[in-house]
């Protein structure tokens, strides 16, 4: 069961939780756990929030693009873009508890949270170019359906 | 979305909450909150996730934030109903480390020495 | 309050339901009654099962992309597109009971309930190109909120 | 979702769904209804609507295919619990001119002449 589909919309904190609850709706095909569906709706929440607040510094005229795929294997790919101002230093951002915005009450945590409720974490940046972060989830407890 | 009940009891702020805490309602949730804290009176501070089906790195934020005014004032910030996949978020984060945590309401509350 | 989105996903059955669901709570934000909503997923369902069996001819490789845009006015404008077979005779279409799949069972009237579920259709199609279905709905019953 | 439940009353088939109508699911609705309609001592359906919370007219399609299957085997097609969306549709689409609409599945039954 291969499925496909992108999401596009704009940078309103309005559409957080449209965006993780499409992504959720998306993924319930291959069946999830609870506890899985959870933890999806999060990490797609967190890199949302990252592209509000971060790359487009909270301008609503932006456009957040998520792309879900899901794999033959009960893998889910997750790829989460933003066309905003970059990160400088990578690693430093991925840090736990590192954030550039202490001043809005961020943790520091997202990409944390990110690393440990997925499987694979990739971030790309450029600064003046925008940030994609690719998430590979694998999903375990999927009931075998007939092919 | 968050709803959100605030009750006053003698010298503590008791803070339910019910849904789902992302940036968008953590935003809204910081500043009601704060015109509640801005009261001489209040010391301490209870707030019950019990009812909170979703919260992301932005709810640990809010928290900490808050928890760091009650600290000042010099009050105690308790926190109670915290299971499930909320307390995995408490335990990631570090919050189960800063704040004190009680099953319930009713134990928060006599925590703060005030009978319920 | 201005808003717009973009889903685009892979002509596979399964998805109509997701795609129908996924603009009504896009649109829920407007405050829409359960009837308004009921329209709108039943006109997001013509055009893309439309897309699917008559564009894509059931092939599950061809992508469908809704386009929704929250107008000022409580208007929502749904522009749903496929890159499939095309329309010859788009008056012919259109016509209520018309349908070129009757082995199907289609009922030849997805169109005539997008025209009534909806303030304005617009179909434009090129043979071997694609279509695209342009429709407005107006919601009235909106609560005002403030800006 | 769709779900579909097929109950054999004497010569009569009741058909009960319950959830979404689109195309996706009709399709797995016409399989599984016409295994049932090939049985040569069924002469007559109804079909329960009353669950149901959303068609398009892929739903319209499925119905009147049977519809024209009954009507070969010399059979009485009827409908019940069609009320509300679904009634809305009924209209626009014409089947409320075709098919026989019967309040509830008792006085559907009681019309074919089955005691219920
Ligand atoms: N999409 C993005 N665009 C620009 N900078 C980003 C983006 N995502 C993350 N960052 C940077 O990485 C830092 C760490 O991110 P994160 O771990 O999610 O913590 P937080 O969001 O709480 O700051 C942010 O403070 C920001 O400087
Ligand atoms: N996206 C499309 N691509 C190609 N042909 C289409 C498309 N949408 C509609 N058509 C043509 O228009 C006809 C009428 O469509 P409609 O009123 O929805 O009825 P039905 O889907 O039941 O056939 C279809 O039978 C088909 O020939």
């Amino acid at each position: 069961m291969k499925n496909e589909m992108e999401l596009k919309f704009l940078s309103v904190s309005k559409n957080e939780s449209f965006a993780r609850s499409t992504v959720a709706s998306f993924v319930a095909q291959i069946d999830p756990t609870m506890d899985e569906l959870t933890e999806l709706k999060t990490v797609v929440s967190e890199a949302v929030t990252n592209a509000i607040i971060h790359g487009y510094e909270e301008r609503e005229d932006g456009w957040i693009t998520i792309h879900c795929k899901i794999l033959d294997e009960n893998v889910v790919e997750l790829t989460i873009r933003d066309e905003g101002v970059g990160i400088e230093n990578v690693a430093l951002a991925k840090e736990p508890l590192y954030t550039s915005k202490p001043e809005l009450e961020r943790s520091g945590m997202g990409f944390s949270i990110m690393e440990s409720f997925t499987d694979e974490l990739v971030v790309e940046s450029e600064v003046g170019k925008g940030t994609t972060v690719t998430m590979k989830k694998q999903f375990h407890q999927v009931k075998t359906v007939c092919h | 979305m968050l709803e959100k009940e605030f009750i006053l009891r003698d010298n503590v702020l008791v803070v339910r909450l019910k849904g789902e805490i992302d940036h968008h309602e953590a935003t809204i949730l910081r500043n009601e909150w704060q015109r509640y804290l801005h009261d001489e009176n209040l010391k301490h501070v209870i707030l019950n996730m019990d009812a909170v089906t979703f919260m992301d790195s932005s709810g640990i934020g809010v928290i900490l934030g808050r928890y760091k005014e009650v600290m000042t004032k010099g009050g105690e910030f308790v926190v109670c109903g915290v299971h499930g996949y909320i307390d995995r978020l408490f335990s990631m984060s570090g919050l189960v480390k800063v704040v004190r945590i009680e099953e319930n309401e009713e134990d928060a509350l006599l925590s703060l020495g005030v009978a319920s």
